[in-house]
């Protein structure tokens, strides 16, 4: 066993050049403010110039194929690029990027050579900002139950409906959203994936009012909306796995959704609150003294640990073309609910300072209070911590007659 | 042994309920935590004209002269709200101060005036490094002339921002002793900031170069303040654990609401054995917190030896009001999170009073103490 | 509200006269082993001494009817004999009795005013021990799939079958046991219950090899047995509820099982841990001094003090006739959790110690390494902690269109 | 990065697999658990002749020179049995120790014969006040002439009844130093009891006056012995969490297999969520256990810092199985409190070796000091 990529000569120089890379191209003022709520118009676009420039160079995507604008790179040498995007604080893509991430992950599986080629190479090359459009108000947990329709219009479909908990601030280029394609076909064969251009006629973005909008990673996306389509026309180019299809491309989206993709990045809460609880005095000494803070700190790393070797075999597992079961979800759920635990003891460490961004009293330049939040939402977004056990249960094969495969992936 | 409520008690819980669904609906309370005032109000003004908040304050001062389970059964109405102060932090804790340790004088002054809610008296204990002992208090006060100066900051002051006094506790420069004085909220030298964030009504008092007089030292001696203090959040941290119940019963009735009519899968989601376990779970959170609460409030009203049983109510009452708005947003999902839809108003309470007077390490260190570990 | 009892003049002199009662009748020897498996049978002769002078007095079943062998005294005056004889270390009745306790209080709800005058008068007169016989191989939580027969034949009914977990050592006087009366009827229409004689051809009792029998009540009942019937005739006298309606019998049985009851007994064990933690020395100071430590007793405190008011609002509920609805298996799903967390607790601070009954090591007599084994398996007896989860949602109910009642109690 | 086993060490594993089902079959299993005796029998002398627990021993010593990845290939299917020792506490821990601290001479003599099986040295650390520091040694080693006179008691001693030879941690009386003497199990004032109750293979060792000689003593120095047993539980704890790595999937399996075919309400008991919540906690648990304790082993083959990886595996290893065993007993219910049944081997197993070479209280506190807290 090897728990770590082992880096050639080559790999090694690689990453120094990586690393000279970023250091030249990562403008100050980029980086991530604690609740994404508060990312500036200035600091998206800085990120969405990186984004570009990476997607030049092959690293925005750094495995995805060559012919479709991606690196084309082997697994070590894109651990390279996530190592040292991630030791500058961010994440491949660098801004908000759901649909791209998701949906082009789908379109790899089930789109056509055109749309492969019309897409992907946007996405990959990181000249579009895609987000993915799935629940409604009738639609949370039970996808297959959407109600917004696309119906066959000559060469369009006319798309209307309302779609919740979508995307983030700042607007997005693309849509990559499931519909409805015919009302009268049975649950499952009534679905339609489509790739749809934000600027359409008919599109309203409204933002929503949450308690925070709970992305998994740290504080989020920041902004949720409401997007409502109002006789949206969309050319039938842009409907991927094709009319009534929708229900197979969205095993392959939610496969990703529920944490097969795995990660290899570290956990960085767990790294300033040890910092903080190690440098801040309390009665006299440091905090992490107190027995009782040291013993809730090593409840905090003992989870963070686990959850990082679930997504590091994750990650592996998807690499190396292991057969996937119920690994998934199980990164997810463990990664969600542990996420709560451990804000449960931050909060327990820390007191009410953990409740507030007030620059002269929070912890963390804020971070510890977006987490508060974040952790308890992000309980919900990508499947239900009950949704990821109903998986599990399947692919163990206890839930059903056969034991379910997991989603295709590419 | 008889574990219902009388029929005062029980015409009091209605005449409440009633009034909170009144002057307290949903979209008054979404309003009052987006804007952060919610005292003066025109429900406060009717609140505090039902004579409700002296519950619990003697009928020679103007209050009602209830038990501590009389306003145990108020306070758990006001915190189905949840109702935002300054009604436990002032009429409860700031009254039961002056009258545990103030003069005469002091208790003939304070004491209507907050039975009736002209006056608020929120106590600022906690600074930056956050903790309910004397040992944790700085707040200098200097000797100066007849009187004191007092310099330094309150942080996480709950109920600070409607306060109209503070009760400091403050540290004496000379000797180093700790003890309470009086401050009005608009003096000079006073400023009072809301704290951005994640939390409930708290905020940070600066205090800086504040002049106070003798006089408005609680009680005779500097030291007589803090053992009120201490004596008075004895008899007022059941009464806030009874408010938690209040919580932990409006999310449990919000929570079985949904999973009733919320459809997915063509079924109602309270089908589903993981969405009953959320249920089951938060249902056995608040009933944890009931009975402890009410056990406590009956054995001070009894005049039984309670410390025990005060800790125990306070560290099960707020990992249960927490816990139970973490399972109600386990069954509400994304709609949960939604402000609109109210139930955050109950998690975001449930975080700051779960270290409000003590958070479950401090009372669970005290119980052990109380039990002779 | 009042927690406790209040005690006129004459209860007060009653608590005294039951307290001199007892130091003259409780003969030394009579005291519980940690695992009951260990009981003598000359301990339990002992013990069913005490419980034929205490049914004389009407101090075995207090709050049961006069006319049928009862005390007909009111609560407080029962809850006085139960705080004196549970301050001797042992309950009402002074053995295992399950039978009697369900089934009697099955037989004054649904028994004939015969059946009532025959068998309670035996029971709350302490002249039988009666043992339930509910689980079969196929029948565990699904207690409605029993398939022990009882055909009609003549003026009795013929039994076959087999029942597993059933009663204590040393035998019994009765078995009382649900079975199927109408092989062709279907689900819940086709059940009916016997109070049989213990000593009628057929029967065949035989122990079960287990880890421990893990009634609820700290080390448990003892031995459980198989109990083979082989065409065992029942004169039809003792069918109670009539043929086919044993599920509506079942309904009351099962509410007492499922914690309906409640109980006022405090928590030995954790007064035993207390005890032992603070006499007890570890590298020089008691143990309960190590932070650790003091933290676990804390947590063992908390759990007991919920059960403690849970099965106390449980027991007045059911005293005072207010409307129970859930609480019954709440209770029960509380005391086998927690039971299981406080195991875990006393694993954490014992050690090994907490593993063994040997004289020179082992902890309190032995009473901890047999309450490790029945906290683990008293979460199945009486309904698993899923069936009282189960009992719970319907009963709040979320679990079908209607609110579910609670079983008839007398 | 490759989290997949070597072709060699799948072929070991299928090859143990083979060996346990057909050596160690439940019956064989229940009845050494009922008896105690465990060995000799005729499955330990024919696992020993398989030469596997030299795994780890080197080769110049008789042993396989495998990797510590090797071993908990190895261990993690006797853990499916689970399979009785003396194997990990004699040919493992035991020979670590002597390979850590041992003279030439003292290798020589005890690796080969370890390494076949052919004698078996447990250590015999704990005492009545239980706890694996140096601190919590009392036995006493009185100089005498050439050797020592041992006077004392070890207490639950781990495989303690299947050993030829114990080496016991002793205080020297002079100077209080802490050192290691080998002592043959049937020496003169040696008595050796097997502990009753709810333990796997725990006994304690009496030692009345017992005689050894200085070439007893492990090392050169007295204090050689107790620095070489920290190094070789440093290197023996992960193997130990393969184990109970191995336990969990075992008990997993069970429950997998029993909630697809045990019907109950006319269906697979699998179908109910609560049932597949235990199998999923269950699994959980698994993983967990798994890739600490594969990392900690891949730590300490490499060469790399270790420390924080080997408790980090054993708090969460120890608490993996016990916890694995109880929702294993949750979906059983009454069935898996049947002897017969085979869980309670595993359910006793878990609970002893949640203590052995420290239980998730010491290795989370060792954690924190390797974290740097």
């Amino acid at each position: 066993m090897d728990f770590e990529p082992t880096y050639t000569k080559e790999q090694e120089n690689f990453r120094l050049e990586v690393r000279a890379w970023l250091t030249e191209n990562v403008p100050s003022g980029i980086v991530h403010p604690p609740d994404p709520i508060d990312l500036t118009y200035e600091q998206y676009q800085l990120r969405r110039d990186l984004g570009r420039k990476l997607g030049e160079k092959g690293w925005l995507w750094p495995t995805a194929p060559v012919e479709y604008g991606g690196g084309g790179l082997s697994l070590d040498y894109s651990v390279v690029i996530e190592e040292e995007i991630d030791s500058f604080g961010m994440t491949l893509p660098p801004y908000y990027d759901s649909g791209g991430k998701l949906g082009g992950a789908s379109i790899l599986v089930w789109g056509s050579e055109e749309q492969k080629q019309f897409f992907l190479n946007k996405i990959f090359k990181g000249e579009v900002r895609t987000w993915q459009l799935l629940s409604e108000p009738e639609a949370g947990s039970d996808l297959a139950n959407v109600k917004t329709t696309a119906i066959r219009d000559g060469d369009d479909y006319v798309i209307n409906g309302q779609k919740i908990f979508v995307g983030s601030g700042l607007g997005c280029d693309y849509m990559w959203t499931i519909t409805v394609t015919d009302t009268e076909a049975k649950r499952h064969e009534n679905l339609g994936w489509f790739m749809i251009p934000a600027d359409l006629p008919g599109i309203t973005i409204q933002p929503m009012d949450l308690l925070i909008s709970g992305g998994e990673s740290g504080a989020g996306s920041g902004v949720k909306n409401t997007v409502f389509f109002d006789n949206v026309r969309v050319p039938a180019f842009n409907i991927v796995g094709g009319e009534n299809q929708g229900w197979k491309v969205a095993t392959t989206h939610l496969e990703l959704e529920h944490g097969t993709g795995g990660r290899i990045a570290r956990n960085w809460l767990v790294d300033r609150m040890f910092d903080y609880c190690q440098t801040t005095q309390y009665r006299g000494e440091p905090l992490a003294k107190d027995p009782e803070v040291r013993s809730k700190l090593v409840d905090i790393y003992i989870d963070a640990e686990i959850s990082r070797l679930f997504n590091l075999r994750n990650y592996w597992m998807r690499h190396s073309g292991a057969n996937i079961t119920y690994e998934g979800p199980q990164a997810s759920y463990y990664r969600k609910t542990s996420g709560l635990r451990q804000a449960t003891a931050i909060l327990d460490i820390l007191g009410p300072v953990a409740l507030t961004y007030d620059p002269e009293l929070g912890a963390v330049e804020g971070h510890v209070e977006a987490y508060m939040r974040s952790a308890l939402i992000a309980l919900h977004p990508g499947g239900t911590t009950d949704i990821q056990k109903v998986i599990m249960a399947r692919r163990i094969g206890i839930g059903r007659e056969v034991r379910e495969k997991a989603g295709a992936l590419a | 042994m008889d574990l219902a409520l009388t029929p005062e008690q029980e015409m009091l819980k209605a005449a409440v309920r009633r009034f909170v669904q009144q002057e307290y609906p949903k979209e008054t309370l979404l309003q009052m935590a987006a804007t952060g005032n919610s005292c003066p109000s025109e429900p406060w003004s009717n609140l505090a004209a039902t004579g409700w908040l002296g519950i619990a304050i003697p009928q020679d001062y103007g209050g009602e002269g209830g038990s501590l389970t009389d306003a145990g059964v108020l306070f758990e109405e006001l915190g189905r709200g949840p109702v935002p102060g300054p009604h436990l932090s002032s009429a409860l804790l700031g009254a039961f101060t002056v009258l545990a340790g103030g003069t005469e004088a002091q208790k003939q002054e304070w004491l209507p005036l907050l039975a009736k809610g002209e006056r608020s008296l929120v106590l600022a204990v906690t600074e930056a490094d956050y903790g309910w002992d004397a040992q944790d208090v700085r707040l200098v006060a200097a000797v100066d002339g007849d009187g004191y100066r007092l310099n330094g900051a309150k942080s996480y002051v709950f109920d600070g921002v409607s306060a109209t006094h503070f009760l400091c506790a403050v540290r004496a420069e000379d000797n180093g002793h700790v003890g309470l004085v009086s401050v009005p909220a608009n003096a000079a030298g006073v400023t009072v900031r809301s704290l951005p964030g994640f939390s409930w009504n708290l905020s940070e008092v600066k205090l800086d170069n504040v002049a106070v007089e003798k006089a408005d030292l609680l009680g005779l001696s500097f030291e007589s303040g803090w053992d009120a203090f201490q004596e008075a959040a004895a008899r007022t941290t059941p009464v806030l654990t009874a408010f938690q119940v209040g919580g932990c019963q409006a999310v449990y009735e919000m929570s079985v609401e949904y999973s009733r009519t919320r459809i997915q899968f063509s079924t109602p989601i309270g089908r589903f054995q993981r969405v009953q376990d959320h249920v089951i779970n938060l249902v056995n959170q608040l009933d944890a917190a009931r009975w402890t609460a009410y056990e406590a409030l009956w054995k001070l009203d009894t005049d039984r030896y309670a410390a025990d049983a005060v800790h125990l109510a306070k560290a099960v009452g707020s990992e249960a009001y927490y816990q139970a708005c973490n399972h109600a947003h386990e069954v509400h999902a994304g709609v949960g999170s939604m402000t609109e839809y109210g139930l955050t108003l109950h998690t975001t309470a449930s975080r700051t009073l779960y270290h409000y007077l003590g958070d479950p390490r401090y009372h669970r260190r005290l119980l052990a103490d109380a039990l002779g570990l």
